[in-house]
C-alpha cells in the first residue's frame, strides 16, 4: 500500500476532493501547511516595516491506496490542482506496511 | 429656542451610536466572508467612515441639507460647513446645536455605502471601492437624502414619511447592492465551494453594535429627548426582536435547525424595516412590521438563492426588501396620536398616505440603481472593478492590501 | 410633573447600555466555552434578547409593574403595553415617559434568564432551552420582580431595599443555575478533559460590554440624571476595579500566576455585589463590597470545585452568591445620607434594616430554586432536556444548530 | 449653581464612553502583538482600570485635584473621596455633580498609562509593571494632570490650552513610551522574526471602540452639553477622519498597498492631535489638524524603524509626536470665537499662544521622560523588569500568566 | 522503527493520549485534520442555503516506535478509540529509517 | 529520496527555516503540531481549578532530500534548533519511493 501525499493550492482543495471521490477515493485527510517551494512569499507590511513571508499557506492532502491505482491517483490530483503557474505544488509517494479500521479492527488492503 | 441640555446630550449620544454601527456592520459583514477576505470587507467599510466623513465637512451637508435648488439638490453655500454653526437651525431642529444636527446626519451619510459593500464582498478592487464610493455618496446619497428630508426637498413636499431612512438609507443602498451583485457578476467559485462565513461570533458582534447603535439612528431621529424619542426607541426594540424571532422559527421550520445567523440576520430586518415608521407608529404595530420584516426578507433571500445572482451577503433582500417593507408599512400603520408632525396612515383611514410613501420608495429605487449602474460602468471601462482572478483565489486580503486579517 | 429631557436622555441611554450586556454576556461566556460550543451558547443568549422583549410587551410588564395582585404578581390589564404610553408614570418615574421606564426595564428582563445559561452551558438542547426561557421568564422572573419593585410588591412593602436587581436578577438567576446545574448533570467528560477556556480576548470583550453597560444598570436605575445616578455610577465604578484586583490578587497568592479570566470573573463579581446597593451607599463602602465580593465569590468557586458539581461557568458563585453578600452589604452600608427615599444600614444604626434584606434573600433563593425545579422537571419529563452523547461530544454547534463558530 | 439633568447626563455617559477606551485600547494593541502575548497585553490594560480605579478614588484625585501645593500637586485634603459630593464643585464644572466630575476625571487616569504599553509590550514582568503602574500613577500622572488643569495647577496659571490631555495624556504616555522602549531594549527576535499583528480585525474593534469613546473623551471634556461639546465633537470626528484618510495615502503611495492597519493608525493619530484643540478650533481647523497628524506621525513611525528601537506599538510615534502637534496647533488654530474662555492662536493674531503652548510640551517631556526613567531603574534594580527569555520565547501568555488567549 | 498515524475521533483523543502515556509511549506528535472515509458529513446552512461539508474534523496522533510495540500500541489506540460506528478513524503503519533526538544527537532506538 | 520531518521549538523555525534556504533546500512544509516528550506540560489554571495540559505546541517542518543530503540536513536542523533543554525536539526519517512536481509532471529526484 502506499501513502499518497499531495501539496496543493488551497483553492484547489474543493475539485481535487470531488475527482477523487468520484472516482472512489472517498478516503482522504486534509490540512493546512505552509510552504516554501519555488514560488515567492508575499512582502507584508506593517506600519511601513517591510517584512518578507516566505511561507505560503497550501493544503495537504493525504490518502492511502492500494499500489495499482498510484497512477490514477496522480492523474487526478494533477489535473484538478495544477495552474500552470509556480507554486501548483507537489505529489510525494511513501511505503505503507499496514492499515488498521478502528471501528472493525480490519487489518491491510480490505481497510483502507 | 435656546439650546435645551437634554436635547443636545441625547442628540451627541446619538451620533456616536450612529457611528459605531458602521464597524459593528464591518464586523457583521466581516464574519460572514471568508478568513482570506475578511480585512478586505472591513477595510471598505473603515473607509467609508473616513472618506465620507472628511467630504460630509467639505460639500456633502451643504448637497444633502443646504439652501434647495428645485426640490433636487442643495446648492453649496454651506461647504466647508460655512454658516453652519452652534445655534440651532430651526427649521432642521430647534434645541440643538446645528452642528450636532449636522454630524448626527454625518454618520447616515457613512452607513449608508457602506451597506453596499456586502453585495460586491471579496471581487471589487479596493481602488474601484474608494472611487465608486466618492460618486455613489455625492451624485446618489447627497440628492436622495435631499429629496427626503431637506427643507425644500420634493419627497418630504408630498408628504413622505420616513422618520430614520427607510428610503435614503436602505432602499436606496438596497438597490445599489442589486445593480452591483449583477454587475460585478458572481464570486469564482460560488455555487461550488462552500463559501461558509468564517467567524460566528463577529456576527453577532456586529449585530449587536448595529442593534445598540440603531437607537441612537432612529430614537436620535426625534433630535430631541423625550416622548418621541422614548417611542421610536420601544418600536425599534420591539420590531428588532418579533423580525429576529420570526426569522429564527421560519428558517428553523424550513431547514431543520435554528441558526444563529438567522436570528442576527432577522434582527437586522427588523432593524431596517422599523427604521421609516419608527416616529409614527406604536408598539402592536411595530410587532406587525417586525414579523413582516422576517418574514418578507427571509422569502426574499429563497428568492435570491433560487435565482442564483451573487448578492453575497444579501443587501438587496434585507436592506431593499426590508426597507420597502417598512417604507409601505409606515403608510398603513402611522398614528397621529403617536406623532402630531406626522400624519395617519391606511389602517388609521388614512388610506392616500400610502400614495407619497409608493412615490418616494419608487423614486428611490428608479434613482439609485440607474445611476449606481452608470457609475459601475464609467470605472469599469476606466480603470476596472474587478480584481485579478488570481487575487481572488488568494484573498483580497493578501491581493490587494498585502495584509492578512489572522497570523498564527 | 413634566417630562425632563435631561432625565429622559440619560434614560434612554441607560436602556441602550443595559441592552448590549446582554450581547456582552454572551462573549464572557462564549469565549469560557470550547470552541465547538461557542455559537450555541451565544445563541442562547441571544435568543433572550428575542423572546424575552417580545412577550415583555405582549405581558410581562404587566405582569412585573401592573397593577397589584396580592402583593404577588400584577394583572393583565397593561398588556401589549395598554395604557403605557408617553406620559410619565408618577409612582415609577416621575419626569420620563412611562415607557422609557417600561422599555428600562425589558432590558433586565432580557439579562437575567441569560445569566442562567452559564450554569447549564454545553448540553441542553435548544428547543428545551426556549420553552425553559419562556416559563422561567414568565413565572419566576415576572413574580420577583413584582415582589421586589413594583407598587404594591411584597418584598417592597417590608422595606428592603435593592436599588438594580441584587434579589431581582443576580440571586434569582444564582439560584436557577445551581438547580439547573444540579439537575441536568456534568458535562461529558467533566473532571478528565481539559475544557478550557478558547478565547481569553472573548471574554474580556464580554466583561468590558458588561461594566460599560452596568452603567446603565445601576446609575440609570436612579431612573433620572443628577447626584443619585452619579453616586450610582461612581459606586457601580470603585467597586468593581477592587473586587477585580481583589479576585487578581487572591488567585495569584493562591495558584501562583497571575490570570487574566480571573481578574475579569473578580470584576462581574463586583458589579453583581454592588447592584442592590448602589443607590445607597458611598464610595468608601462600595470598596468594601467590592472586596468582600472578590474575596467570597473566589471562596465560592473553590467551594464549588472541590465539590465537584458542574455550574460550567460559575453562575452560582457568581451572581448567587455575589448577589447575597450585595443584597446582605446593602442593609450593611446603606445612607440616608446618599439617598434619602432609602434608609440607614447596621453601620448607621439601623440594625433592623438587615430584616428586611434577609427576608428578599431568602424569598428569592426559596422561590427561584422551587419553582425553577419544576419547570426543568416538566420539560425534561416532556420533550427531554439533554443533548444526545453524540451531539455532546460533537458540540452543540454543529449538533444543535448545524452551525460552526469558526470556519478556515 | 444647580445641577442640570442634560448636562449631567452627558457627562455621565461621556465617562461611560472613556472607560470603554481602555477596553478599546487593549484590543488595539491585543490585536497587533503576537498570539502567545495576546492575553498579557490586555491583561496590562486591564490591570489599568481595576489599579488606577481604586487609588484614584483612595488619594489620585486629591493628588491631581484637590487643594493646590505651590502648583505642582494637589494635598490630600480629598483622600477617600472626603467633601467629594454630589453638589457641584463650582471650579471645575458647576452643573454636575462634583463626584461626576471626579470619576470623568478618573477614566483619563486609567488611560494615560495604559497607552505607555504599547511601547513595553511582550518582554516586561506583570509583577514589574503593576509596580511601575502604580508609582507612575502617582508620581508622574497626578502632578502633570494637577499642572495643567488643576485650580492653582502651573501650567494652566501660564494660560496654556489643553482641552482633553494632548499634553496629559498623549504627551506625557508618549514621553514614558519612548523611555521604557529605550531602557528595556529590544523584543528577541526583533528585525529577524516577522511579528507579526496576529489580529487585525481586534485592531479595527479596538481602533472602533476607541474612535466611539472618544467622543465622551473631548466632547465631555465641556464638562457640560451644549454648544462647547457639539464642537468639540464635530472637529474629533472630522480630524479623526482626515487623519485616517491621510496615513493611507500616505503609506499606499509609499509601500504600494493601502493598509487597514494604517488607516486605523492613521485615525488614531488624528484622535491623538485633536485632543488638546479641540474645545477650541473650527472644523476647517481640524482639518489641517488631522491632515498633520496622519503626515508627521507616519513620518515618525518611518524614522523609528529607521533608528530601529523597539517601541514595539508605536507610542512615541503616535502619542508623543502626534499629542505634540496637536498641543501645538492648538496654539496655531484656537479661536475665541468658539470657546470664549479659550484664546486665540497665531492665526488668529496671537502669537503669543505659542509660548505657553511650549512650555507645557516641553515641561511635560521633560517630567514625564526623567521621573519614567528613575521609576524603570529603580524596579529593575530591585525586583527586575524583563522576564526570562524561555518566558519571551513561548510568549508571555504562558510564561508570566499560565493562560493561553486561544485554545483550540 | 515504525511509524504509527491514528487518525481519530477528537473526542477520543485525551484517552488515547492518556492510555499511551500509561503504557509508558509517552513521544507523541498530535494535529488537527479534517477527513472523509465512510462517515457522511454535516450539512450546513447559509441563510437557507445548504452546503454540505463532507470533511470532519478529526485528530491525528503521530508516535514513533520500536517494531515490536506496533500490537501493543495498536490495541491500546483501538480499544480506546472505538465508538463502533463509522467515523471511528484509521489507523496507518509505516517504515520509519532513523530517529535523531535534537538535543543530544542520539540517534535510531535510543532517540524514539 | 528520503523524508526529513523535525519537530522543533516553534521560536527555532525561523532560524532553521532560513538556514535551509541558505544551503539550497527552499523546498520545506511546515506546520504547527502539539507534541509530547520528555518535557513536562503546562499547568493551567480556569478559576482555580488546575489543569495539566501535556501537549506542547511544536512546529514540524517537513522536507523530501536526496539520499546524500540526509546528513548536512540534520546537521542544519540540529544546529538552529538545539538549545540543549529538554524539549528541543527530534527528527524522524522515512523512505520516500516518488516525487511528482504537479506544475510539470517531473517525477522523482528532478522534481524535488
Ligand atoms: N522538497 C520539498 N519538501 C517538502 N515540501 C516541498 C518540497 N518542495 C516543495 N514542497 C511543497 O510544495 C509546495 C509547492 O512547491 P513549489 O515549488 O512552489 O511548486 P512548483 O514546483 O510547482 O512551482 C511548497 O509550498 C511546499 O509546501
Ligand atoms: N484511505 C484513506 N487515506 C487517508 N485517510 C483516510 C483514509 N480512509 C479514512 N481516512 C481517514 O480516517 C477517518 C475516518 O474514516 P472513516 O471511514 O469515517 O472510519 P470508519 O472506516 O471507521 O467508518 C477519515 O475522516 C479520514 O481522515
Ligand atoms: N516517539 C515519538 N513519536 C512522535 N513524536 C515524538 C516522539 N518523541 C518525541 N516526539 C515529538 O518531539 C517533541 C519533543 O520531544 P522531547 O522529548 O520533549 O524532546 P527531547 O527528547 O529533546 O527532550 C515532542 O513534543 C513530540 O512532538
Amino acid at each position: 500500500m502506499l501513502k499518497v501525499e499531495a501539496i496543493i493550492r488551497q483553492e484547489k482543495v474543493n475539485d481535487v476532493k470531488n475527482a477523487l471521490s468520484n472516482a472512489g477515493f472517498l478516503g482522504i485527510t486534509v490540512y493546512d501547511v505552509k510552504g516554501r517551494g519555488r514560488q515567492k512569499g508575499y512582502v507584508l507590511n506593517f506600519r511601513g516595516r517591510e517584512m518578507r513571508v516566505d511561507l505560503i499557506a497550501k493544503t495537504k492532502i493525504e490518502l492511502v491506496i492500494d499500489d495499482k491505482a498510484l497512477d490514477e491517483v496522480i492523474k487526478i490530483i494533477r489535473e484538478n490542482a495544477v495552474t500552470g503557474n509556480i507554486g501548483d505544488g507537489k505529489i510525494f509517494v511513501s511505503p505503507v506496511l499496514d492499515v488498521i479500521r478502528i471501528r472493525t479492527g480490519d487489518r491491510g488492503k480490505e481497510a483502507i | 429656542m435656546p439650546i435645551d441640555t437634554g436635547d443636545t446630550a441625547w442628540l451627541l449620544a446619538s451620533s456616536a451610536l450612529v457611528l459605531i454601527m458602521t464597524p459593528g456592520l464591518a464586523f457583521f459583514y466581516g464574519g460572514l466572508v471568508r478568513k482570506k477576505n475578511a480585512n478586505a470587507i472591513i477595510m471598505q467599510c473603515f473607509a467609508c467612515i473616513l472618506l465620507v466623513s472628511t467630504v460630509w465637512v467639505l460639500y456633502g451637508y451643504s448637497m444633502a441639507f443646504g439652501p434647495d435648488v428645485g426640490g433636487f439638490v442643495g446648492n453649496l453655500d454651506w461647504a466647508g460647513l460655512n454658516g453652519v454653526g452652534l445655534e440651532p437651525n430651526e427649521g432642521y431642529a430647534a434645541t440643538v446645536p446645528h452642528q450636532a444636527f449636522m454630524i448626527f446626519q454625518a454618520m447616515f451619510a457613512i452607513i449608508t455605502p457602506a451597506l453596499i459593500i456586502g453585495a460586491i464582498a471579496d471581487r471589487m478592487k479596493f481602488s474601484a471601492f474608494l472611487i465608486f464610493l466618492l460618486l455613489w455618496a455625492t451624485f446618489v446619497y447627497n440628492p436622495i437624502a435631499h429629496w427626503v428630508w431637506a427643507i425644500g426637498g420634493w419627497v418630504r413636499g408630498l408628504g413622505a414619511l420616513d422618520f430614520a431612512g427607510g428610503t435614503v438609507v436602505h432602499i436606496n443602498a438596497g438597490a445599489a447592492a442589486l445593480v452591483g451583485a449583477l454587475y460585478l457578476g458572481k464570486r469564482r467559485g460560488f455555487g461550488k465551494d462552500p463559501m461558509l462565513p468564517h467567524n460566528v461570533p463577529f456576527v453577532v458582534l456586529g449585530t449587536a453594535l448595529l442593534w445598540f447603535g440603531w437607537f441612537g439612528f432612529n430614537a436620535g431621529s426625534a433630535l430631541a429627548s423625550g416622548g418621541l424619542a422614548t417611542s421610536a426607541f420601544v418600536v425599534t426594540h420591539t420590531a428588532t426582536a418579533v423580525a429576529g424571532l420570526t426569522w429564527l422559527i421560519i428558517s428553523w421550520l424550513h431547514k431543520g435547525n435554528p441558526s444563529l445567523i438567522g436570528a442576527c440576520t432577522g434582527a437586522v430586518a427588523g432593524l431596517v424595516a422599523i427604521t421609516p415608521a419608527s416616529g409614527f407608529v406604536g408598539p402592536l404595530a411595530s410587532i406587525a412590521i417586525g414579523a413582516g420584516a422576517g418574514a418578507f426578507c427571509y422569502a426574499a433571500v429563497q428568492y435570491k438563492n433560487k435565482k442564483g445572482f451573487d448578492d453575497a451577503l444579501d443587501v438587496w433582500a434585507v436592506h431593499g426588501i426590508g426597507g420597502t417593507w417598512g417604507a409601505l408599512a409606515t403608510g398603513i400603520f402611522a398614528e397621529k396620536a403617536i406623532n402630531a408632525a406626522g400624519n395617519n396612515g391606511l389602517l388609521f383611514g388614512n388610506a392616500a398616505q400610502m400614495i407619497p410613501q409608493i412615490i418616494g420608495v419608487a423614486a428611490t429605487w428608479g434613482y439609485s440603481m440607474v445611476v449606481s449602474f452608470i457609475l459601475l460602468v464609467i470605472i469599469n471601462k476606466t480603470i476596472g472593478l474587478r480584481v485579478k482572478p488570481e487575487e481572488e483565489a488568494v484573498g483580497l486580503d493578501l491581493g490587494q492590501h498585502a495584509e492578512e486579517a489572522y497570523v498564527d
